[in-house]
């Protein structure tokens, strides 16, 4: 069904290979440029309507950010992820608010903790759930959490930290059997 | 004694004298022109002083040495006289007005000019009715020439349609002529009255020099080609045409008309009815001020047709009654035309230019009120004697139908004058000539002068001759002093008044005295605020002033009518003051006019036509249980009620409280709400309840009061303008106040005298702390202030003490009134209006708490951070108002106690029993002084115990609020008070549909629908106006024959 | 710490811009007088608190604290997962109004202040806020491990890890979460210190107002209000 | 009825009694709550306890003038009440301060203290203090009108605006009391009750969850110590209104803690057991019942 749909599309799109998750999720890379009228495509010929969420990832090795718009169809429940890529160098990403309303949303956070652009989209520079916050984004991975925390907030003397999974195991099995 | 004669002859060889001159000998021409108007004027003038003196007697000029009917006879009488010296000053005065348009047109204009002043004059004098003919076509040819000469396209085409339209009624009165000399074998006009024309055809021939006349006279709806003069011709000419013309035709229609005989009256009366009405609606739709002064003068003509119409019961009367109107319709319209010559724009609103001198200003306002009947003008008196003997005559319809048109034309006249002083001024300003202006100032004096005379020959005493008037007039020539001096005079001369007058007056008297003239003494110390000389404001407050005292004062209907229209007047100046009042004056006028158009009427219907009418006779009608009582009853309440503004009348007041100035507000809702109150005073004592068709008059007055208190108290709590607020909330005072009155007992009336005072005071307080409230900041919309309490705390203190005193909560002196409201519906069989009283009540919470709230308390706005306290001199009425509250709460029976016992006298009965400091009443007990002790000790005590314990309280600023854990954005988002009662208006919003807004709109709209269409008639072509002549003649002719046979 | 990037070095450089709103202004007053406005200064009151004296006799300050720990009314102001716990103990279960304890929509009438749970630094400040706003004596109670040490959220760039570092606690209840009896335990251990007169964070918190802020601005970088709430 | 020094002495210990009374009944009220809720409750005390909490606060605030004087206009209107009516009948020493007025002056003094905390509430800025001042008034405006037509009908029924003579008109039997006579006024008068004693339906003026908790937002320390003292005065000052105009008065302190607490009752139960009206709601629902019931009362006297 997905490939039929994925074959039926890769006649005009480039389109990389189907990732299929399961029977009725799916994955497949796409062009930057193609982005917006697949979406619209299959939003409005295929039955996508419900956009379920817009996120990325930090490819740091990469050097590139994904995006991926992960769009749902309802009355045949399946789910389709369309990943886009981004340069992490300069990651400006389209904006698709005229589409899906909620998306405004989505890219004014992902404009606060990824940093990702999406220029054009409504109060997308406005502060989203940090306050004040003037440190580079922090769902990057070259922004260390627990270095800043370090650096931020004071320790209490006597915290132990302990690896979940052996310090479990010692707790569970004392003699250390298994 | 100069023989009339000369008149003609006079004309005649200026005319023929200019003939002879010179084409280059302008001013030759002019200078004869000039002599000859001058001399005929003044033989008019000496005649008519001789006449009007009684050394001279009434004496015919014979032509021909033969006697009549062989020859042609003049007459010369008071009449002609007065309106020889009209026209022939008319003429005089327009000549030199346009002079420089006739030096144009060359010396034959001024021939013309003095030949047509000529025929006009022969017109008046002519007893012969060839003669009149021969007079009449040299009008005609006159005007026309003169129309014609104008080098205005529309004048060219205006005078040839004259001419057509002209020559129809030229042709019918010839025929006439023939055919009643055929009858009559005369054409003296005394022989036709003399002998009774008996066979057939007579009727024919009478009707037609009858409507030939009437014709000339521009009857509404066959008169498109006069208004087509009106519009188009010179402005000096058009007065003429105006002034002169029509005063000579109506002359000679009424010679005929006498001569005729009363069965010919019904034709005039119907006809002049049927102009007047017409042409005052076609007037409301009118753009131009030309041709809307033509509508107005066909109007005023039709009105005094109706006059003519009822000279079979005016009686004795009949040349003061016609003549007043006449007369000061002649004088008014030709100011109003020479005016429209100074003004550059032809547009209604283009007539602003005149703010730049207010000396034509009061001219414009001063011919209005002289076009309109207003007091202390002649027609005033006239119109006054017409509808006594009117409704004596038992011809109520006409009475009616006149007054529904006087109030037309009101409205389109005073709709006007706010144009003049409200509109932009659209055209740059090209200064007057001196001539117009003087020619202009000529015509005001002279209807000043009018209403002396007039005054002077009143039975009632003139008007102009009352003290108040006069001090009040007096105003006018000081003008040029600065405001502070013409205030102290104005506070010296209302108390030096009250306290001249007061020994008089009995208590109930004394209160209203107190609190309108005494009370506006206190109002007008706010005043002191202002600088500069503040032209307009002292004439106007002093006149309403003027017409308060009067109206204490008066003793007779008259007395109280031209008191009731002087204050009407003045106040309407005043409110008119106001930045954005222009619409909201208007409606009060017309509503004011309209109320008292029907105490006119109940007046004019309570005296039966016999005058002087004291007010004390209500009662006898009363008792006589005459059918007219409830009727009369019905009248003045109407009238009463529009000035209390109950509901259902009251669509005037939030405007015009509202937009007023800052110290006009209180005086014009402090004070003037309560003439209303004291109408209906003096007709509940003397009258009684009355009954019409099985219901209690005073029973539907008591809803009625209910009704107002209620709606009043619920449209106030949706105001987000302050002054509107308070507006709203007057009007449910004056509800509780009507109220008590209407209860018809003891404790009512008290309550009502005590809501006299206590509104005044408190709503006063609240309009002058309002209004230095929108001193400061500029606005009078609550929800863009907050947090003034501690940049203006006296205003704060004032608007407190005015809201608890209001609200009546005790201590202060509203409980009083409250208390007395409870024991007067004890004794009283009414209760389901109680029901509104009692709601009412909290809802005054309402608005009184948002009134404080949003101005005062919660957060202040950024631009108000530094604003100062409000101007001292509009805090010192406050605190004087405060004092006197708290004064009046603790001791209330300083003021009441003799009330009371006045009251108790009225009654017959001793309703409250005052030992010590405890009032009692048959039901309750009530301890002024105890309250305010008790109240006062155990607020100190509370407050000791708080200060003890909270002694080190941080002072805090605004921001300092807890918001869930939030801090407040701007004093804008956090201050809540725009549409403060929104649950209410979910609940009761259905309460302030504008239903009554919406009545009273569709009746203008109709009105003014109707015109537009009527409109429609005159198409501008001379054919359609022939034919509309001939089509209006025989339609007369048919509806007449059917009525005779 | 080993696995720590000693490299990454948090920006202390950046200032967070006055916001836009408390920016000092100039407005035309309806006179036409132009005048200025700072917010901070013009819509606050600038007092810092001030360190109250029990009262003169020690048997009325004893009476007081007697009261004072007989009624307990905390602000409703749940800032973590913990406000979860605090429910059950108005149910006929626990029934907390038995020990004078009740809760008060405002902070002007509260005296207690529960932080139930993690501490984000956005709810920290609404916390100071409400906290401030609290007539003294007030008390601060830490719920859970997370207002101990920080405790699931050690790691976390959000969330505070010390909450005496910014307010003066009188009391931690550990756990994650504490159970309802655990709270109730906690209160009665506060009432004891009420009675004896060593819950004076009030006090405290305006003795060391200096270091208390200086924390608090150490971590809030947008510090868009007065110093102290009143 | 006229003025000695030592009533001044008698007045004091009317309010005292009265608001140790009334520090009791409504913890008892608030304990008969719980207890129907299947909790324990308050203790009875715990009023005291909190009043002297909040007198003991240390540190306070004003936002000026209004504000610190709102809670003394409060509680001035609540002991004013009660002292411009006769607490017992038949007693000398509690005839209180009856001779300033009657039954119209105690009916519009209980408006001073509304509208003193209104003013006071409405200084303090913040927003939920006015939309709690608003509805609070708004609601009221409907609230009372039952309760003016009663009293209008009682005191045509008895031909008396006194208290005192209406109280003596009903002695000698529980069926002269006004309930039994006019029992329509009586039922009119108990929807201005419920009305306006501030308890659910009729709470949205406080409603926590929504305004927190309406006027008194700001207020607290010894603002609050007076409020909450007027809390548990103004009630009782008010039903005994009721208790002498419907039920027969009393003649001494147990019968009228008895009464007072049987009619204050009344709006407890009707409270507990009915969710919180609109402001509309409760508008609607006073024009829809209880005027007509009033209406019906001044009707038939």
């Amino acid at each position: 069904m997905m490939r039929d749909l994925h074959d039926h599309l890769k006649t005009r799109y480039r389109l990389g290979d189907l990732a299929e998750r399961r029977g009725n999720l799916a994955f497949v890379d796409v062009e930057r440029a193609d982005l917006r009228a697949l979406l619209v495509e299959l939003r409005d010929v295929h039955g996508f309507t419900h956009l379920s969420l817009l996120t990325a990832v930090d490819w740091i090795e990469e050097g590139r950010f994904q995006l991926t718009y992960l769009m749902n169809n309802r009355a045949a429940n399946r789910t389709l992820g369309l990943r886009v890529f981004l340069d992490r160098a300069d990651p400006v990403g389209d904006t698709i608010h005229d589409l899906w309303p909620t998306a405004a949303t989505y890219q004014r956070e992902l404009r606060e903790m990824f940093g990702i652009a999406f220029p054009g989209s409504p109060r997308v520079d406005e502060e989203f759930i940090l306050e004040g916050w003037t440190d580079m984004p922090p769902y990057r991975r070259d922004f260390d959490t627990l270095a800043y925390s370090q650096q931020t907030f004071s320790d209490r003397e006597g915290r132990e930290t302990h690896d979940p999974r052996s310090h479990m195991a010692k707790k569970l099995y004392p003699e250390g059997q298994r | 004694m100069v023989s009339a004669i000369f008149i003609i002859a006079a004309g005649l060889g200026a005319g023929f004298l200019i003939g002879l001159l010179r084409e280059e000998q302008k001013g030759a021409a002019f200078a004869v022109a000039l002599a000859a108007l001058g001399f005929m004027a003044w033989v008019s003038v000496s005649w008519f002083i001789a006449l009007a003196s009684g050394t001279a007697q009434a004496h015919d000029i014979i032509t021909a040495g033969t006697q009549p009917p062989f020859a042609i006879n003049l007459r010369m009488g008071l009449a002609e006289a007065g309106l020889l010296s009209v026209i022939t000053l008319t003429g005089l005065a327009s000549l030199i007005y346009m002079a420089p348009a006739l030096h144009a047109l060359g010396r034959r204009a001024f021939a013309v000019l003095v030949i047509l002043v000529m025929a006009l004059s022969g017109l008046v004098l002519t007893r012969d009715i060839f003669n009149l003919f021969v007079f009449f076509e040299l009008i005609v040819i006159a005007t026309g020439g003169l129309v014609l000469l104008s080098d205005d396209k529309r004048a060219v085409a205006a005078g040839f349609k004259y001419l057509v339209v002209s020559q129809i009624v030229g042709i019918l009165l010839l025929i006439g002529i023939i055919f009643t000399y055929h009858a009559g074998g005369s054409l003296n006009i005394d022989d036709i009255a003399a002998q009774p024309m008996a066979f057939t055809g007579a009727g024919l021939a009478l009707f037609l020099l009858l409507i030939a006349l009437i014709v000339e006279l521009k009857p509404f709806p066959a008169n498109g080609w006069a208004l087509d003069i009106y519009e188009s011709a010179h402005p000096g000419f058009s007065a003429l045409f105006s002034a002169a013309s029509a005063t000579a035709a109506l002359y000679a229609a009424d010679k005929l008309f006498a001569a005729a005989g009363p069965d010919w009256l019904p034709l005039a009366t119907v006809l002049g009815l049927v102009s007047f009405l017409g042409a005052n609606l076609l007037g409301l739709a009118q753009r131009n001020d030309r041709r809307l002064l033509g509508y107005s003068s066909i109007g005023q003509i039709g009105l005094v047709l109706v006059v003519v119409g009822q000279r079979d019961i005016l009686g004795d009367a009949y040349l003061y009654v016609a003549g007043g109107i006449l007369f000061t319709h002649a004088v008014a319209k030709a100011g109003l035309y020479w005016i429209s010559g100074l003004v550059p724009g032809r547009d209604l609103a283009d007539w602003a230019v005149l703010r730049a001198n207010p000396v034509l200003l009061f001219a414009f306002a001063a011919f209005i009120a002289m076009l309109l009947g207003l007091p202390p003008f002649a027609g005033f008196y006239a119109k006054w004697d017409l509808a006594h003997a009117l409704t004596g005559a038992d011809r109520l319809p006409v009475l009616g139908l006149v007054l529904l048109g006087a109030l037309i034309e009101a409205g389109y006249l005073f709709r006007w004058f706010g144009f003049a002083l409200k509109r932009p001024n659209p055209v740059a300003f090209p200064g007057f000539s001196t001539t117009g202006f003087a020619v202009v100032l000529v015509a005001l004096a002279g209807g000043w002068g009018l209403g002396f005379a007039w005054g002077a020959g009143s039975v009632h005493g003139n008007l102009l001759l009352a003290a108040p008037l006069i001090f009040a007039l007096a105003f006018l020539l000081l003008e040029p002093l600065p405001a502070w001096a013409k205030n102290i005079l104005a506070i010296a001369g209302l108390l030096g008044w009250v306290a001249l007058r007061a020994p008089e007056y009995d208590p109930l008297h004394l209160v209203f005295a107190l609190v309108m003239l005494a009370g506006g003494a206190v109002i007008l110390l706010a005043s002191f605020t202002a600088k500069g000389e503040r032209l307009g404001f002292y004439p106007s407050a002093m006149v309403m002033y003027a017409g308060l005292a009067l109206l204490i004062d008066a003793q007779t209907s008259f007395q109280f009518f031209a008191a009731w229209e002087l204050l009407t007047i003045g106040s309407y100046f005043l409110i008119l003051r106001g930045r954005e009042s222009e619409p909201h004056a208007l409606s009060y006028i017309l509503f004011s006019l309209g109320g008292a158009f029907a105490i006119l009427a109940g007046f004019a219907l309570a005296s039966g036509g016999l005058q002087p009418f004291a007010l004390e006779n209500l009662a006898a009608i009363a008792e006589a249980g005459l059918p007219v009582a409830p009727w009369v009853f019905v009248l003045l309440a109407l009238g009463f009620l529009t000035k209390t503004a109950s509901v259902g009348f009251h669509i005037w007041l939030p405007g015009a409280h509202a937009e007023a100035e800052t110290d006009v507000s209180p005086m014009v809702s402090g004070i003037l709400l309560k003439a209303g109150l004291f109408g209906l005073w003096i007709l509940l004592m003397h009258m009684g309840a009355q009954r019409l068709w099985g219901v209690d008059l005073t029973y539907l007055l008591v809803w009625i009061g209910a009704l107002s208190a209620f709606l009043g108290a619920v449209l106030a709590i949706f105001q987000e303008d302050a002054k509107r607020l308070l507006a709203y909330s007057s009007i449910s005072q004056m509800g509780y106040a009507l109220f008590g009155l209407a209860l018809m007992n003891h404790l009512g009336w008290l309550l009502a005298l005590m809501f006299v005072i206590n509104h005044y005071v408190y709503k006063s307080m609240l309009f002058l702390a309002v209004g230095g409230v929108y001193h400061r900041t500029g606005t009078k919309l609550m929800y863009k202030m907050g947090g003034l309490i501690t940049l203006m705390p006296f205003t704060f203190v004032s608007v407190l003490v005015g809201i608890i005193a209001m609200s009546g909560v005790p201590p202060l002196s509203g409980f009083g009134g409250r208390w007395v409201f409870y024991n007067a519906i004890m004794s009283s069989e009414m209760r389901l209006p109680v029901v509104l009283i009692f709601m009412s009540g909290p809802i005054a919470f309402l608005y009184l708490f948002r009134l404080i709230h949003t101005i005062f308390l919660g957060q202040p706005k950024d631009e108000h951070r530094k604003l100062r306290e409000a101007p001292f001199w509009l805090l010192v009425p406050q605190m004087i108002f405060v004092a006197f509250l708290i004064g009046f709460a603790v001791l209330p029976g300083m003021v009441l106690r003799k009330v009371d016992a006045y009251i108790g006298g009225h009654f017959g009965d001793e309703a409250l029993a005052w030992s010590g400091r405890t009032i009692t009443s048959q039901f309750g007990y009530w301890n002024p002084v105890a309250i305010m002790l008790v109240i006062g000790a155990i607020f100190v005590i509370v407050l000791a115990l708080l200060l003890m314990m909270n002694r080190n309280a941080q002072k805090v600023k605004q921001f300092n609020i807890v918001f869930s854990a939030e801090r407040p954005f701007k004093p804008q988002t956090t201050h809540f008070a725009w549409n403060f009662f929104a649950p209410y208006r979910k609940a009761l919003g259905f309460l302030e549909a504008p239903h009554v807004t919406r009545f009273w709109g569709g009746i203008t709209d109709s009105l003014h629908a109707t015109a537009d269409f009527t409109r429609r008639i005159y198409t501008g072509n001379g054919q359609t106006y022939a034919a509309q002549v001939l089509v209006f003649v025989v339609a007369v002719y048919l509806v007449v024959l059917g009525g005779v046979s | 710490m080993k696995d720590i990037d000693k490299s990454f070095r948090k920006d202390t450089e950046t200032e967070f811009p006055l916001r836009e709103e408390l920016r000092p202004r100039s407005v035309t007053a309806p006179d036409g007088q132009v005048i200025e406005i700072d917010p901070l200064q013009d819509y606050f009151c600038q007092e810092p608190p001030k360190v109250h004296k029990q009262s003169y006799f020690k048997i009325v300050e004893d009476f007081y604290n007697w009261a004072r720990a007989h009624s307990l009314w905390i602000l409703g102001f749940g800032t973590g997962c913990g406000a979860i716990e605090m429910r059950p103990l108005m149910t006929p279960r626990f029934d907390a109004y038995r020990y004078g304890i009740q809760w008060r929509p405002t902070p002007r009438q509260a005296n207690l202040l529960v932080i139930s749970g993690y501490l984000s630094v956005k709810t920290l400040k609404r916390a100071i806020r409400a906290y401030e706003q609290m007539p003294s004596p007030k008390y601060v109670v830490g719920l859970g491990s997370c207002t101990i040490n920080g405790g699931m959220y050690w790691d976390s760039y959000n969330t505070i890890k010390r909450l005496d570092d910014y307010l003066p606690v009188d009391l931690y209840i550990a756990g994650c979460m504490p159970r309802p009896e655990a709270l109730l335990a906690g209160f009665m251990d506060l009432k004891k210190l009420i009675r004896k007169g060593k819950a004076e964070g009030a006090n405290k918190y305006a003795e060391n107002f200096d270091w208390y802020k200086a924390n608090q601005k150490s971590v809030i970088k947008d510090w868009d209000m007065p110093d102290y709430n009143w | 009825m006229s003025f000695e020094w030592i009533q001044l002495a008698y007045a004091a210990l009317t309010v005292f009694i009265v608001i140790n009374y009334g520090l009791i009944m409504t913890a008892v009220v608030q304990k008969i709550g719980a207890r129907v809720g299947g909790r324990y409750g308050i203790p009875v005390w715990q009023n005291y306890i909190d009043l002297v909490k909040n007198i003991a606060l240390r540190s306070k605030i004003s936002h000026g003038v209004m504000f610190y004087l709102g809670p003394v206009f409060r509680l001035t209107g609540g002991i004013g009440l009660l002292l411009f009516v006769p607490t017992i009948y038949g007693s000398v020493m509690h005839q209180n301060f009856a001779f300033a007025g009657d039954l119209i002056l105690a009916l519009y003094f209980v408006f001073f203290g509304t509208l003193g905390m209104a003013l006071g509430a409405g200084e303090s800025g913040h927003p939920h203090a006015a939309i709690g001042v608003s509805r609070g008034l708004a609601q009221v405006t409907a609230a009372e009108l039952p309760l003016a037509l009663a009293v209008f009908a009682i005191s045509l029924q008895y031909q008396t605006l006194s208290i005192t003579e209406i109280v003596a008109a009903q002695q000698g039997g529980i069926f002269n009391w006004t309930l039994f006579t006019n029992p329509i006024a009586t039922l009119a008068a108990m929807f201005a009750l419920v009305g306006t004693m501030m308890r659910a339906p009729f709470d949205v003026v406080v409603a926590p969850q929504e305004i927190p908790i309406g006027p008194p937002t700001e207020y607290h320390s010894a603002y609050l110590a007076l409020m909450q003292t007027n809390r548990v005065l103004f009630p009782v000052a008010k039903t005994v209104i009721y208790m002498n105009l419907f039920f027969g008065g009393a003649s001494n302190w147990a019968e009228f803690a008895v009464k007072v607490f049987a009619i204050y009752m009344v709006s407890v139960l009707v409270g507990v057991v009915h969710p919180r009206f609109r402001v509309e709601q409760s508008i609607r629902f006073f024009l829809k019942w209880g005027l007509p019931v009033g209406i019906l009362a001044i009707l038939v006297v």
